[in-house]
């Protein structure tokens, strides 16, 4: 429509906005994962906005790909909406064709072909994997949106991905300390540690906040948790 | 059926000497091994009714039917292989969707079964395919053309219709079909005779089982293209079997 | 309405891609209670120059559907030709008159799929044994609305009121005759982009029936 | 970048299937006909404006059913130029749809849906389409346009009935969806949502205060968004099916205007 | 070399408008094992019988999951059945993906068998020669379909297909009026009953090979385990035998064909 304006002044529609069309948009929400020796726990907050409007205050950001294996997934809500449901489907394709569910780190190699073939138009999307790797252990994938992966014990990401991960290098990680003896992280520990970092966010970040919902995955299957956030 | 065998029949894209050509006649072979399927246009809308042969007592009841809606407004019958019918069946459907995005108007059936007529014809003319087994009458009701049925066999040829019959027993249906006067009856009354003479042209020895199907578009449906509701299908359906039972007990008072 | 810009291919620094294209036009179509009357000036620029001061903009698509187009003079021209080509093997395949509402699904489907390169505002307007006299207005951006009365190009912003006040459903011929003509004059005295003749059509069961009312001759309203 | 292949129209997932960002039978899709090849450098000619525009869409759930009003002005710019636009759509007897945004992309994809509608019909199995089911399938359609950088620049909001239960879902121009007892599109976002959350939050509507609520916020609207209009049309969905009204007349109240003292 | 004139391609109608290429396919389906589907008001169950090639070699797969909600039991060449269910997976997965929810079976069903037309009507092609039993859950209940080479498929109440399987249809129509409210139990019970009817007298059903498949509301497509299967052939084991096809009765059924009477025919590996 540019040569409506330029060449066609007298069919310009006055006052009809031109807009520049942005593919992306940021709808906020945070998502922390920590793995333990035979756990791995995420949570992420369920407050869906766009600038200062909240589409909803009950988005589940968390899905569950096996009963092994969760992706937790904020940013662009359509691309997360997007590439959630080809992973599905690659899962289930997977399962067909070996007879079996797909392990974590399978996944996890996967998720990142997955963002990399996007790499000229990518998803913007800040994941985060938590699962039991093939030995039981709780493991945790992050991710850019371009497709780099890394495993690590803990991390988060999202809105307020970058005020909390210093406060989880601090708590869980342990890190800058002399004199500290690692300990493996229990399962209630990293609980409240999970729901504490959640309090802080939804203090500081406007994006983050309403509810936290919590899956705790185990050897047993995966546990499900709510925790009430501030509504403001 | 001279050329039989003499080598001039093998395929769709070969005349016989005779200047005929003979799969499009087999294909029609087919379609009369089939059920009778017959379609009747009075004076505010058409009935369909066909006689569905039912092979096995394990098939679910009403399952394979062979009415079908091509579009909100056209209703097809089909006789001959289903699984040729149902191709096209979604030809039929596909040029119906298509003409409505394109034209932004249900597809006028004159236009309809000009197109699915020359996508029939179309099989008849090459070696590498065979013509469709499956003859197909097509009908609609519209507020300001009223009543249309055009029927479709496998050489591509079609023909609009007061009333027609495909299938086993055509010549019986048919000559049933020119004792009503189509013209001055309602499809009420029309249903009636169209499930009678189902009933009637029914082979009870030959084949066992079978079940009625009937449909129907016309003003009273407002253009739409339905199935006969239940109740006035039974209705109707047991007034067939009892005129059936009044003919057969005539004829054994005749013997 | 713009006219080509064929002259300005002269200048070898190609500044005429950048040369403002002064467009502009008032068209109308109104139902009346035997089909419709559509009516357009007849003024076509380029810059602040008439190109033409005669034109047509009433276009024939069939025997009973005409469009009035307003927009580029290329593209509108361009996407009538294509709909008549269309619409007249359409004719011929359906063996009967075309639907008012098909010619305009037509115009929708160019002008949608084409919205980012097209600038065309069209009136489609005719009469079928379906529904009668119909007007369907495709303005830029590609939608379709079927309207009683409707009104297009840069002159109708100024007459909108005036036809609010006016339009009466079911109008005779000379009612609706005289209603185009009259909003067409008030567009065209406020509008200078749009002027000179009022070019008029009936359209009913028998056909189009056209007719002009000049420059001179147009009705007189207050000039202070 | 030649080894990357092709980046916009990357091949398929799995054979027969969508592709990134794609879906091989959605319309819009490169194989459908039109102008719709688009390239790189065909981005910047992209700026698709919306023209025909129309404004809020509102959705609310209650205890048997949803609700979705939306006035019937089409603004041509500021130009109030038509005022017959419907765009609360029954599209079966589970799902309403309610549309705010441009009208030829709404129109477009109406003709699509009711098609689809028309289709199933046809295959006369007696199921329906699920309100979640149009809903998902709008997300891709509307993800599937963005990706192309060609939107369908409209939000919409889907209501229906999900297996005995109200659903109530919003899908933006991107493909942004999400579900909830309360929705407001446009710059209803910012003065209907809180009217409607707080009459949510104070316990479970039924139908008839539900439709008394979203009348009010309808008059509000019209009261502060430049771009209603007075006359709206209202549908319900519930178990019985779905009704849309035809347009009515908002009663507007304007007794506040002798309150400012005139000098 | 030919039976007649009329059999060498399926582009060619004999001249009483039947399609021998398209019949000698049918002919296909009763090369392999036999397999039975039935339903009750809640559960529709395959059960099929898995042949060895070679005492050395396992036995062949004869169940094939397509979704959550869909699987199949295939009788005829295995090459032919995996080809028509990748086709089935993929409609499965791209409704799920557009549509958020399972496919139809009844849809599925039309898709496969258009698709399987085509087929029998092009000279570059030959029908499959395969036959399915489609076991499918969705709204309207359980769902048992058949589908021929011929491109035609049925909705069954219950229905075997593939070598020897008349007798399974005669147990079946004897006993189908039972199905419906009969629970889950019985209705496996009287699927094993079917197949082992059609069974020579020397063998019998075991963990090895038989194979069933169960799906039902909020019971995703499961192929049973060992230990199930244990458990189900527990249900019939010890029973008297009636002997294969030795109740065929004047029912109208299928008329039996000739050759569907007869023993497996000599192994051969590409056949299920």
């Amino acid at each position: 429509m540019l040569s409506l304006n330029e060449n066609f002044p007298e069919y310009a529609v006055p006052g009809a906005k031109q807009h520049r069309f942005e593919p992306y948009a940021d709808n906020g929400g945070s998502v922390v994962a920590i793995a333990g020796e035979d756990y791995a726990v995420i949570g992420a907050d369920t407050r869906l906005s766009t600038g200062f409007s909240i589409y909803t205050r009950e988005q589940k950001k968390l899905f569950k790909l096996s009963n092994q294996t969760v992706l937790g997934a904020t940013g662009c809500w359509c691309d997360t909406l997007t590439l959630t449901r080809l992973l599905q489907a690659r899962m289930q394709m997977y399962e067909h064709e070996h007879n079996k569910p797909m392990s974590t780190p399978a996944v996890a190699q996967m998720l990142s072909t997955m963002l990399y073939y996007k790499r000229f138009f990518p998803y913007y999307i800040s994941n985060i994997l938590a699962g039991l790797d093939a030995e039981g252990k709780g493991c945790v994938y992050s991710y850019d949106p371009i497709g780099h992966c890394e495993r690590s014990n803990y991390r988060a990401g999202g809105s307020a991905g970058a005020q909390l991960q210093p406060l989880l290098d601090n708590q869980i990680g342990l890190k800058n300390m002399q004199n500290v003896t690692e300990v493996p992280l229990p399962r209630e520990k990293a609980l409240s540690l999970l729901k504490d970092v959640f309090i802080s966010a939804a203090e500081r970040d406007i994006y983050t906040g309403d509810c936290i919902y919590i899956l705790i995955i185990t050897a047993n299957g995966i546990q499900e948790e709510k925790f009430e956030l501030r509504k403001d | 059926m001279s050329s039989i065998g003499t080598g001039y029949d093998l395929s769709a894209s070969q005349f016989s000497p005779d200047g005929r050509v003979f799969q499009v006649e087999y294909a029609a072979k087919a379609v009369e091994n089939s059920g009778t399927v017959i379609g009747l246009r009075g004076k505010d809308g058409v009935v369909f009714a066909v006689e569905k042969l039912v092979t096995s007592k394990l098939y679910e009841p009403g399952a394979n039917k062979r009415i079908f809606h091509v579009d909100e407004h056209v209703g097809m019958a089909v006789a001959g292989l289903i699984s040729d019918a149902r191709q096209i069946v979604e030809t039929a459907r596909s040029e119906a969707s298509s003409y409505r995005s394109q034209y932004g108007a249900p597809v006028p059936l004159k236009y309809l079964n000009e197109r699915v007529s020359m996508y029939m014809h179309a099989y008849t003319l090459y070696s590498a395919v065979r013509p469709y087994g499956c003859s197909v009458i097509m009908g609609t009701w519209s507020d300001y053309e009223g009543p249309q049925m055009f029927m479709l066999e496998p050489s591509g040829v079609s023909f609009s219709y007061f009333g027609c019959a495909v299938g086993k027993a055509k010549q019986a249906a048919k000559t049933e079909i020119e004792k009503l006067k189509l013209a001055d009856m309602t499809v009420k009354d029309l249903v009636k005779e169209a499930a009678r003479i189902i009933y009637i042209v029914h082979d009870e020895l030959k084949d066992k089982q079978f079940e009625l199907e009937l449909s129907w578009v016309s003003k009273d449906t407002k253009g739409r293209h339905e199935l006969v509701p239940k109740e006035l299908a039974a209705e109707v359906e047991n007034q067939a079997k009892q005129a059936l039972a009044d003919i057969e007990d005539s004829d054994e008072g005749d013997m | 309405m713009a006219a080509s810009v064929v002259d300005t291919y002269a200048d070898p620094t190609m500044s005429w891609m950048n040369a403002p294209h002064s467009t502009g036009t008032s068209i109308m179509a109104c139902e009346y209670d035997g089909g419709v009357v559509i009516g357009a000036d007849s003024r076509t620029t380029t810059g602040a120059y008439i190109a033409n001061r005669v034109t047509d903009k009433l276009t024939r698509i069939t025997d009973h559907i005409y469009c009035c187009r307003s927009g580029s003079a290329a593209d509108t021209q361009a996407i009538a030709d294509i709909v008549t080509y269309h619409l007249n093997f359409h004719k011929m395949e359906l063996g009967e008159e075309p639907l008012v509402q098909t010619a305009a699904a037509i115009f929708r489907e160019l002008c949608y799929n084409y919205r980012d390169s097209l600038v065309a505002g069209i009136l489609v307007a005719g009469w079928d044994k379906k529904k009668g006299g119909q007007i369907y207005s495709v303005p830029i951006g590609g939608m379709v609305q079927r309207q009683a009365v409707s009104i297009g190009g840069s002159g109708s912003t100024y007459v909108y009121g005036y036809v609010d006040a006016n339009f009466k459903p079911n109008m005779t011929k000379e009612e609706a005759m005289k209603f185009v003509t009259n909003t067409l004059t008030l567009a065209m005295l406020r509008d200078g982009s749009s002027g000179g003749v009022v070019r008029l059509g009936v359209i009913s069961e028998a056909g189009v029936e056209r007719s002009v009312i000049l420059g001179d001759q147009l009705p007189k309203f207050y000039e202070g | 970048m030649a080894f990357m292949g092709d980046m916009m129209n990357p091949a398929p997932l799995w054979h027969n299937g969508p592709a990134p960002g794609a879906f091989y039978n959605f319309p819009g899709n490169s194989s459908s006909f039109g102008p719709i090849n688009h390239t790189v450098q065909d981005f910047k000619a992209h700026s698709a404006t919306p023209i025909t525009t129309t404004t809020t869409v509102i959705g609310l759930k209650f205890d048997k059913g949803c609700v979705i009003a939306a006035d019937t002005l089409g603004s041509y710019g500021s130009l109030a130029r038509f005022r017959d636009c419907p765009r609360v759509l029954k599209v079966n007897d589970l799902i309403l749809l309610g549309s705010g945004g441009d009208y030829a992309d709404y129109q477009y994809l109406k003709d699509i849906i009711e098609q689809k509608i028309i289709d199933e019909q046809c295959i006369g199995d007696g199921l329906q389409l699920k309100p979640k089911s149009l809903h998902c399938w709008l997300t891709r359609v509307l993800y599937n346009k963005r990706s192309k950088m060609d939107p369908l620049w409209n939000n919409y909001i889907v209501a229906g009935i999900q297996d005995g239960e109200p659903f109530l879902g919003a899908v933006d121009k991107l493909g942004t969806a999400y579900e909830d007892g309360t929705i407001a599109t446009g710059l209803g976002a910012y003065m209907a949502t809180p009217l409607l959350r707080d009459a949510v939050e104070k316990g479970p509507l039924d139908e008839e205060s539900a439709k008394a609520l979203v009348r009010k916020c309808m008059e509000v609207l019209f009261y502060r968004d430049a771009r209603s209009f007075p006359r709206y049309q209202l549908g319900v969905v519930t178990a019985a099916g779905v009704t849309v009204e035809e347009p009515v007349e908002l009663k507007h109240d304007w007794s506040l205007a002798h309150m400012i003292h005139m000098k | 070399m030919f039976r007649n004139q009329y059999d060498s391609d399926v582009t060619v109608w004999s001249p009483q408008g039947r399609l021998h290429q398209v019949e000698y396919a049918m002919e296909a389906v009763k090369l392999g094992s036999a397999t039975v589907g039935l339903k009750n008001k809640q559960f529709a169950v395959l059960i099929a019988l898995k042949r060895a090639v070679s005492e050395l070699s396992a036995y062949q797969k004869k169940i094939i999951p397509i979704d959550d909600h869909i699987g199949i039991s295939i009788s005829g060449l295995t090459a032919d059945a995996r080809m028509l269910s990748r086709f089935m997976r993929t409609e499965c997965l791209n409704h799920r993906y557009a549509h958020d929810a399972p496919m139809p079976v009844g849809r599925l069903i039309g898709l496969v068998g258009n698709k399987m037309q085509i087929c029998t009507q092009r000279y570059d092609k030959r029908p499959l020669g395969v036959g399915l039993l489609v076991a499918g859950y969705d709204d309207q209940g359980p769902h048992i379909y058949q589908m021929c080479p011929s491109a035609n498929f049925f909705d069954c109440r219950a229905m075997a297909i593939g070598a020897r399987s008349q007798s399974a249809r005669t147990y079946l129509e004897k006993h189908f009026n039972t199905f419906l409210d009969s629970d889950l139990n019985d209705l496996v019970a009287h699927g094993l009953r079917a197949l082992r009817d059609t069974l020579p007298n020397e063998v019998d059903l075991n963990t090895k090979n038989v194979s069933i498949a169960i799906v039902g509301p909020k019971t995703p497509l499961r192929v049973c385990d060992e230990a199930e299967l244990t458990q189900y052939l527990s249900l019939v084991e010890g029973e008297e035998r009636r002997g294969g096809g030795a109740a065929a009765t004047g029912d109208a059924g299928p008329a039996p064909e000739a050759g569907d009477e007869r023993d497996p025919q000599p192994q051969v590996n590409n056949i299920v």
